[in-house]
């Protein structure tokens, strides 16, 4: 630096334009990177969009030319070939008539129309503002004269060119009415001809339609017309947020901005999207179309955070603070919970399904409540308030009763008097109308008790059915003693062990058990498979495992039960030792009765307390039902089951099972694990349920979940949320006591172990993770007003009880007996119980109701079932209250779409010549009905295959029958019911055999001739049928 | 752009012309003469007119606008700056070695700055958001994810606002170091205390108003505070004496309620977006203009020596 | 304006850079080469042939009679001798008829031309000929009902699909195809319980059944290593191994026990 | 060590702001006490020559004869105004690119966030409420803390250093303030920012944030450690601890401004009415961080206990 640049002012001579440069440039910079940002760092999509479109179209055409020679070869074929002929045809012959109408529209009417309309309507709107003048003017004279203004308008002539067919214009005068009438004249005109034209064109319309039908028939997915179509698409793509908006909700999901293939016609896999799974299709078409992403939106059902589309991880809702996570491909169904929060069963979703009935079944909901599952104890209680608040309203209006007609015979005023006799009166009325409800209610209670089921056995009859023995060996680890059964392991210590096991012991109550001679194993052991015990039940070890699972596997049953007990048990399961009155909270025993001097009889029909008449519980608590055994069946099946055992299977001694000391401290344990959540236990009847309310789980705010020492691990791992919580806690309920410092045993978790497999899990926690208070409005939810809400109900009691155990309830259900080996031969399969699909269409409700209420269809013949005797698997009595029974004939009355009450159809009385003519059918060779069908004669009827005809009238409804004589393998495919019975004749059906000679020149419908044959069906004619038929094998 | 103009009109004359002289005659030669010559003359202002333009600043509407002239002279930069409504502030000129950034760390004009700036993305968030439940929170979403900008915007605002924070405590540090608050600037220390707080409490106010849980507890803790106001809080030292209960203390005053709900957000979005940034303006105008009417900047002022102190002045 | 450019400039780099995503390309070119299999013909120059018979030792199961009493039209068309329950039928020279023996597997994947004559299945006397019957996949079953009486035939599959039709006496000719290989097909008559029929559908024209004298051919097989299976209606599969060269004519013996 | 956790701690966006701050205060105090050194060896130089004190234009910027004493604002302030503008911009730009404004679930009552945290910069008034109760830290000391900052220029007597940097000249002021700023709020914030974990317990950095955390302390009141049952004993023991510990106070600061003459001249200078005012606001400045050292080291709660109100 020399001494002048010193000597310059540094503050003055400095220039700052290097770095103010500098920095504007990285500020331009930093601008640009915002913009960037914003219109690329924060829109992944667009990369996603402009990818799709590249693969689509891709795809789109590598199977365009196959659909297209697909195409092309249908357009070849001489079936469309004669169709496009004829549609060419059609229109050839219409086409100069055609044209001829065309023309005059298009050369004259429209032109000429078009001429004459501009001086039309500037003379009436001159008019109009006229008029409006002389309706707002005052002066009357102002008026006169512009009405004759008017007038004079409309006499005007004006001088139109009007164009002439012939391309030359004429020049024609108009005044303001002729105008007016030519326009209409000619509209009408124009009217009339479009409409010729339509209808001369008509058959060469509906040829070509027919013709496209033919070709869309015969495509499968789509056409190659809808290929093009989708491919302009595509070239057009325009790159933009794709987004479902919902007003009323303020729902935006832009889930198909990046989605793009979801609801494309053409069903997208992985692969022909190149390997990116974002663009697949929705794997479940059915589904859109019941919720159509126009009206619930994706994220409602998926979770995930609908409005985002910067990152993938903001979309899917997996950043921290986003409370409504992406639900992970195990857990889809939780979605669907969430709405159909009332339902057990919910179509096309499976996994949740099971997870509810796990929930149910594996006795979860015995200690944490769920709005829902197990409801008939609260119903109970709220039924019984509502009595009382009956009662109270009735006791109220009783005594305003008294003070009105008091007040009123003393009231000096007649029509004062009147005035109040006349309340008084309706409040008579009204009381009257309380006494009806409070009837219901009281109907209501006792089916109630009727309706409270366990999950497990009674454990007051402990000592009747167990071997003392095995109770500390079972408590120890049930899941040893009996792999994947219902009751979980304990965290017991040996000292916990025999304190239960001694006060369960203790507590059981004593009773006399008829003694039983042995049956026979073999015989029961093929009762055991065949009537029906299976459908619950299995039997056998490991992979040799079959049969049901609602119930127990009894593979060791013979290690641990009583013969006698089990005798009784399985000759009917709801038979108790000693009734339980809830009112005292005790079982009665022989000695209550006696004392007031009433049999010691406690059954459905003696179901009071005689005490104090409360409604006794008379039943075991148990779904089992009874399958109507004779004692003698019953002896076989249990000595059957008596030999299923390890027979080195070795119990220690247990004698500290009738140690008192141990009671107390045992019953402390019980109540403290919640074992009468499960069981019916001696004194803890009433005890409430011990672990915390699941119903809105799923939403329970994260930091809720006790995650104790591990929570920062699972933060680590990935698993700090609802899902991680569920999933660790099912796989080993101690888990979060892991490293916890907890001397004392009872500060420790006391959930016991399921030990469920990795798919059960994943179940119950989809089940877990739908259940949250959802954020939707209320008519999302799921909650029909209509028959739908039938089904619903309906679910309830057929899981309840495993109806699909045995009975094909929904399209598409396995049956347990679909599985047994046994039932995959031929000759069982039709051994199958019925399927009951359909039902509600097939069978007269009311018969429906007293089948279900009694199975045998008979007071006094009870060892056979109602309907199919030929079956050996049987229809088992539920004892359903009433309210159940009301419940099941309006589910399959709704999910047949059937209307209730149902109103038997009028029918055509059957002529005797026709009654003639249906026997003679009915008889021939060539009719095979009788060989299938039982007809009440003992030997035919082993052989028989199906129903009795007899039952028809009062089982069946004609439509369906009519239905199912024709088609029977559209209702049941594989039914051992023939099709091809029938065939169409013109418009009737005509039997496809050979017909009796009578049947010449009968015009009518067959099928309908045998529908009403059946329906007018009586006892005799059944003999004289079965005489027939006899004489026609004679012949 | 001039030179074309200029060429364009003869042509455009000549065209005129050719159209009348068919229609007319002889006479019609001398209108066209008329009608060139007239052509050329506009042309030629418009030639003088578009050079002036290159001077912009000699225009009378550029005087109009700012008053004075531009050229380099001690005069003109003075008065541009002292007839300029926004520069006004300043003085003509300042101390030289005011202008070096060691001195005045600029913090003060830096937070003016990004208080206008935090004026400006505020008025545009207002644009989006609603001051009440449930509704706030989706309108931050909406703001993130539809709104062009809307997140840079709401980031800037956050920022911005705690960038203000920290340069206003900056700044009173170092006004506080170089004694600056001494007389006769004291009042205006008092004024920028006063800046302080309001500073805190805007962005306090605007806490609460994402209406999530980090506001919601952040507002709750703070306010929290109010309820053991003594006298006037229910919780405070002689509240519950003198009858205060959660309904009618101090904390209900500023929420609006007994707890942090709707009526809280409303009010902290309106002290927010109106009250306090009225009389933040107010006191900033008071600040500034107590910093020329104090003398301007304070330093650096020469270095006074321990034998030059004067007596002070008795009463 | 320089700085606009170079503002741009810095712009449009940075969106370029962000563009250029990677495509897989790959994907949607495999999908399009489906397994398209040529329709194969039968060599016959180089076709070898195995043949074989099918022995029965132990002792000879009776054959039950059915009753047809229920069914007197049956019972007529039997008059005389009572019909023999056709389940294990032992030759007289001690082997064993109505043994499905096919090609299990070793074929290479082609597809084989189906035959256009049907296989026939007639209901006489209430019984089903012949007892076994083995067809290709899609190639028609001609049912036939001679008996005055009518049947329903009900075939139960358990991959094909399954369907129960009625036949009246003397009826037209049912033709029915199977489009799977599974072998076997249980045939049943729901309203003549003791009918039964087997058929097995196959892929390919490589089976047999035995007949009268237990012997079976099966003839055209390209040279190649095969698993022979024999399958018979009570007792268990069996499979051989078997390999033929050109022209090459082997014989496989299978040897059945009686339980 | 759980560096996760500090990451956590230090990237939360709320945070980046404290981070911030630890950086630039300890910058601008070097960057503002350099230029205070300086200026004192300059005065040092000009006390010690009279001759150049005179001639001397009594700065450290350079100064050659002929240059102006003022420039005009504009360009010469107003470029350097600019090119700050962009720079801020800059600055705010990038950061509001790179680092998103934070936003949590929707606000639930039900729900209580722990450790629940005022906005950063009431951090300090929050620390406080562990060792004060609420009216002291929330209302009480606020309201100090706002009156204390107002009457700063009314008690400061001192006339030197007005309007340049100086330590020499303005000790006691100058530690006074930054034992406030840095020590007492600056501090604290990073203390409840960075080391105050769930339960407001205290997590040194590095530990894991552990909500399952249980801490045991006893903290007594000073009466009861000596052993005062009687309600109004204990009023009356408060109130006397209280009174000594301002009178000790007082003294104490007397004792300081008189430490030296130079102190002890512009002390003189002082009114009465400023000196109990900036008696009032030292005692009660003092009385933080005595009270934090009563609390952490000897556990004790509460001085003065009364039924109305604790301190």
């Amino acid at each position: 630096m020399s001494d002048q640049d010193q000597d310059k002012d540094p503050v003055v001579h400095s220039s700052l334009s290097r770095p103010l440069f500098i920095w504007s440039a990285l500020l331009l910079l930093s601008l640009g990177w915002a913009l960037y940002d914003e219109v690329y760092g924060i829109r992944p999509w667009k990369s996603y969009q402009s990818h799709f479109s590249k693969v689509y179209s891709r795809y789109l055409r590598s199977v365009r030319p196959n659909e297209s020679t697909f195409e092309k070869q249908i357009q070849a074929s001489p079936e469309y070939q004669k169709l496009d002929r004829d549609a060419e045809a059609a229109r050839k012959t219409v086409a100069a008539q055609v044209e001829a109408r065309d023309r005059e529209v298009k050369q004259v009417l429209v032109p000429q129309t078009l001429a004459l309309n501009d001086p039309f309507q500037e003379v009436r709107s001159h008019i109009g503002s006229l008029t409006y003048q002389i309706e707002t003017t005052n002066s009357q004279s102002s008026k006169e004269s512009m009405r004759r203004e008017i007038e004079q308008i409309k006499k005007e002539i004006h001088t139109v060119k009007l164009p002439m067919p012939d391309g030359t214009t004429k020049k024609v005068d108009y005044d303001y009415a002729r105008m007016d009438r030519d326009l209409l004249a000619w509209k009408n005109r124009k009217a009339q001809l479009l409409q010729e034209i339509v209808d001369l064109q008509k058959p060469y319309t509906e040829l070509l339609a027919a013709r496209d039908k033919y070709l869309s028939d015969r495509v499968a997915d789509v056409s190659s017309g809808m290929l093009a179509g989708l491919l302009n698409k595509m070239d057009d793509f325009d790159i933009g947020v794709r987004q479902i908006h919902i007003k009323d909700v303020d729902l935006v999901d832009r889930c198909e901005s990046c989605h793009l293939g979801t609801r494309e016609p053409v069903t997208l896999t992985k692969a022909a999207m190149g390997g990116e799974e974002v663009f697949v299709s929705h794997p479940n078409k059915e589904l859109l179309k019941i919720h159509d992403p126009e009206k619930f939106g994706c994220t409602p059902c998926h979770g995930g955070n609908g409005v985002a589309v910067d990152s993938i991880e903001k979309a899917h809702g997996s950043n921290e603070h986003w409370l409504w996570p992406l639900h992970s491909r195990e857990n889809f169904e939780a979605g669907c919970q969430q709405c159909h929060v009332k339902e057990i069963v919910t179509e096309m979703a499976p996994a949740l399904n099971a997870g509810r009935e796990l929930f149910r079944l594996r006795g979860c909901m015995g200690c944490h409540r769920y709005e829902g599952f197990d409801r008939e104890p609260e119903e109970m209680i709220s039924v019984n308030q509502q009595i009382r608040q009956l009662e109270n309203q009735k006791a109220e209006w009783d005594r305003e009763i008294g003070f009105t007609s008091d007040k009123a015979d003393r009231t000096r005023d007649n029509a004062e008097a009147q005035r109040l006799y006349q309340h008084a009166n309706d409040l008579k009325v009204r009381i009257s109308g309380l006494d009806a409800k409070i009837e219901q209610a009281d109907m209501r209670a006792s089916n109630l008790i009727r309706e409270v089921k366990k999950v497990g056995p009674s454990l007051k009859e402990v000592r009747m059915k167990m071997h003392k023995e095995w109770i500390p060996v079972w408590l120890q680890d049930p899941h040893k003693w009996r792999p994947g059964t219902k009751m979980p392991t304990f965290r017991l210590d040996q000292d916990d062990i025999q304190a239960i096991a001694a006060f369960i012991w203790q507590s059981g109550v004593t009773g006399n058990l008829p003694t039983s001679s042995p049956g026979d194993p073999v015989k029961g052991k093929e009762s055991f498979e065949t009537r029906g015990c299976m459908a619950c039940h299995s039997m056998g070890e490991g992979n040799d495992k079959e049969g049901g699972t609602f119930a127990a596997n009894l593979s060791r049953v013979g290690e641990k039960d009583n013969y006698d007990y089990l005798v009784r048990w399985i000759h009917n399961p709801r038979e108790r030792t000693l009734p339980y009155c809830p009112f005292e909270k005790r079982d009665l025993t022989e000695a209550d009765y006696k004392k007031k001097g009433v049999p010691f009889v406690f059954d459905m029909d003696h179901s009071k307390c005689p005490n104090d008449g409360h409604e006794l519980q008379v039943e075991q608590m148990t779904p089992m039902p009874s399958l109507r055994l004779t004692v003698e069946e019953a002896r076989d099946i249990a000595s059957y089951l008596l030999t299923q055992k390890h027979f080195d299977a070795t119990y220690p001694a247990a004698d500290y099972l009738d140690d008192p000391k141990l009671k107390t401290h045992g019953a402390f344990l019980v109540r403290y694990y919640g074992c009468a959540g499960c069981h019916e236990i001696s004194g803890l009847e009433e005890e409430q349920r011990t672990g915390t309310e699941l119903t809105k789980e799923g939403s329970k705010p994260i930091e809720r979940l006790d995650f104790a020492l591990l929570g920062h691990g699972a933060e680590r791992e990935g698993w700090y949320n609802h899902k991680g919580f569920f999933e660790h806690k099912l796989q080993d309920p101690a888990v979060y006591d892991r490293g916890k410092e907890k001397p004392n045993k009872l500060d420790r978790l006391k959930m016991p172990n399921f030990n469920l497999s990795k798919p059960e899990i994943d179940e119950v926690a989809t089940f877990l993770l739908g259940s949250v208070d959802s954020a939707l409005p209320e008519r999302y939810y799921f909650e029909p007003t209509d028959q739908r809400q039938d089904v619903i109900e309906g679910w309830w009691v057929i899981r309840k009880y495993n109806c699909m155990g045995c009975h094909q309830v929904h399209v598409g259900q396995t049956t347990v007996f679909m599985t047994l080996p046994r039932y995959q031969d031929p000759d069982w399969k039709d051994q199958r119980p019925p399927s009951l699909i359909g039902e509600g269409a097939r069978v007269n409700p009311a018969w429906l109701m007293r089948f279900l209420a009694n199975p045998a269809l008979s007071e006094t013949d009870t060892n056979r079932d109602g309907v199919r005797q030929y079956l050996k698997a049987r229809m088992p009595t539920f004892y359903f209250s009433a309210s159940e029974i009301q419940k099941l004939v309006r589910f399959f009355a709704a999910s047949s779409s059937q209307s209730m009450p149902y109103i038997d159809p009028k029918m055509e009385a059957i002529s005797d010549q026709e009654r003639t003519m249906a026997r003679q059918l009915f008889s021939s060779e060539g009719a095979p009905c009788l060989k299938c069908h039982a007809t009440g004669d003992a030997k035919h009827d082993q052989r028989a295959t199906a129903p009795n005809f007899l039952l028809s009238k009062e089982r069946l409804k004609p439509g369906w029958t009519e239905r199912w004589m024709v088609h029977p393998e559209m209702m049941q495919p594989g039914t051992a019911m023939p099709s091809g019975l029938f065939r169409r004749e013109g418009d009737r059906w005509v039997f496809a055999g050979p017909t009796p000679p009578s049947f010449q020149n009968y015009p009518r419908d067959h099928a309908d001739l045998l529908v009403r044959y059946m329906f007018q069906f009586t006892p005799e004619e059944l003999n004289r049928l079965r005489a027939s038929a006899g004489a026609g094998a004679g012949r | 752009m001039p030179e074309k103009n200029g060429t364009d009109g003869p042509n455009g004359a000549a065209g005129n012309g050719s159209d009348s002289s068919s229609a007319g005659g002889n006479g019609a030669k001398k209108r066209v003469a008329v009608i060139v010559e007239g052509a050329k003359a506009v042309r030629t202002q418009a030639t003088q007119e578009i050079k002036a333009l290159k001077h912009p600043e000699k225009t009378d509407l550029w005087k109009s606008m700012l008053r004075v002239k531009h050229d380099e002279t001690p005069r003109s930069r003075a008065l541009g700056v002292l007839s300029n409504v926004f520069l006004h502030l300043h003085p003509a000129k300042i101390n030289r070695d005011a202008v070096a950034y060691r001195y005045t760390w600029g913090m003060g004009g830096m937070t003016f700055y990004v208080y206008i700036t935090l004026v400006f993305t505020g008025t545009l968030l207002m644009f989006y958001y609603h001051p009440s439940k449930i509704v706030a929170f989706r309108d931050i979403l909406y703001l993130e994810h539809d709104v062009p900008f809307g997140k840079l915007l709401r980031n800037m605002h956050r920022w911005g606002a705690h960038l203000m924070v920290i340069m206003v405590e900056l700044h009173m540090f170092r006004v506080f170091l170089t004694g600056s608050y001494k007389s006769p600037r004291q009042f205006n220390w008092v004024v920028g205390v006063i800046l302080l707080v309001l500073t805190l409490l805007l962005s306090f106010t605007g806490y609460l108003l994402p209406d999530d849980q980090l506001g919601f507890w952040a507002v709750t803790v703070g306010t929290n505070m109010a309820r053991a106001t003594p006298l006037l809080g229910h919780d405070g030292p002689f509240g519950r004496q003198l009858g205060m209960t959660p309904f009618n203390d101090v904390r209900f005053g500023l929420l609006g309620g007994s707890i942090v709900d709707a009526n809280a957000l409303l009010r902290a979005y309106i002290w927010h977006c109106v009250a306090i940034p009225i009389i933040a303006s107010t006191f900033m105008v008071v600040h500034f203009w107590r910093v020329r009417k104090d003398g301007g900047i304070s330093g650096p002022a020469p270095v006074m020596l321990e034998s030059e102190i004067k007596e002070p002045r008795k009463f | 304006m320089k700085k606009i450019y170079i503002c741009l400039g810095i712009v449009s780099i940075l969106t370029f850079s962000g563009c250029g995503k990677k495509e897989p390309e790959s994907a949607a070119k495999e999908e399009a080469t489906a397994p398209a299999t040529a329709p194969a013909t039968i060599d016959d120059a180089n076709a070898a042939t195995v043949t074989g018979k099918v022995a029965f030792s132990g002792d000879k199961p009776t054959m039950r009679n059915i009753d047809m009493s229920a069914n007197p039209a049956c019972a007529r068309a039997h008059s005389g001798a009572p019909p023999k329950s056709e389940e294990v039928v032992v030759n007289d020279n001690g082997t064993l008829k109505n043994v499905f023996v096919w090609v299990k597997s070793g074929l290479p994947e082609r597809q084989w031309p189906v035959p256009s004559t049907p296989v026939e299945l007639t209901q006489k006397g209430c019984m089903y000929g012949p007892h076994v019957i083995g067809v290709m996949a899609n190639q028609n079953i001609k049912i036939v009902n001679n008996d005055p009486t009518n049947h329903n035939i009900h075939p139960l599959p358990k991959i094909n699909q399954e369907w129960n039709e009625s036949q009246p006496p003397k009826g037209e000719d049912k033709l029915k195809r199977f489009a799977r290989e599974e072998v076997m097909i249980p045939v049943k008559c729901n309203v003549h319980p003791w009918m039964r029929s087997y058929i097995g559908v196959v892929n390919h024209p490589f089976f047999a059944v035995t007949g009268d004298d237990g012997t079976f051919t099966i003839k055209g097989l390209p040279p190649g290593t095969y698993t022979l299976e024999a399958w018979h209606e009570k007792y268990a599969p069996q499979d051989v191994q078997v390999t033929v060269g050109a022209k090459e004519s082997k014989t496989v013996d299978f040897p059945f026990k009686a339980s | 060590m759980d560096l996760n956790q500090l990451w956590r701690i230090i990237s939360t966006p709320d945070n980046v702001p404290i981070v911030l701050l630890m950086i630039v205060v300890p910058f601008y105090t070097w960057y503002g006490l350099s230029q205070a050194f300086a200026n004192d060896r300059l005065v040092v130089q000009l006390e010690a020559d009279p001759a150049l004190a005179k001639t001397h234009h009594r700065k450290t910027q350079p100064w050659k004869p002929g240059w102006a004493r003022d420039v005009h604002v504009w360009p010469y302030l107003l470029r350097i105004e600019f090119l700050a503008a962009i720079i801020v911009t800059l600055i705010l730009m990038v950061w509001s690119i790179t680092l998103n404004a934070p936003l949590e679930e929707p606000s639930n009552p039900t729900l209580t966030m722990n450790p629940a945290k005022a906005p950063w910069y009431f951090l300090g008034l929050q620390e406080m409420l562990v060792y004060f109760d609420p009216w002291i830290a929330g209302v009480v000391m606020p309201t100090l803390i706002i009156l204390g900052l107002m009457v700063v220029p009314y008690i400061d007597e001192n006339p030197l250093g007005n309007g340049y940097y100086t330590y020499k000249q303005r000790k006691f002021a100058i530690w006074t303030f930054i034992f406030g700023f840095i020590i007492l709020w600056v501090s604290m914030i990073v203390i409840g920012t960075l080391i105050r974990g769930p339960g407001w317990m205290w997590f040194w950095p590095g530990t894991t944030w552990d909500h399952n955390r249980l801490e045991f302390t006893v903290n007594r009141d000073l009466p009861d450690v000596f052993g005062l049952k009687g309600r109004v004993a204990k009023i009356i023991f408060g109130a006397i601890v209280m009174g000594l510990y301002s009178v000790a106070g007082a003294i104490g600061i007397h004792k300081l401004l008189n430490l030296t003459p130079f102190a002890r001249k512009i002390y003189k200078r002082m009114s009465l009415v400023q000196v109990v005012v900036m008696q009032v606001f030292l005692i009660s400045m003092l009385a933080l961080p005595l009270k934090m050292v009563a609390r952490l080291v000897f556990r004790i709660k509460y001085v003065w206990v009364t039924p109305w109100f604790n301190v």
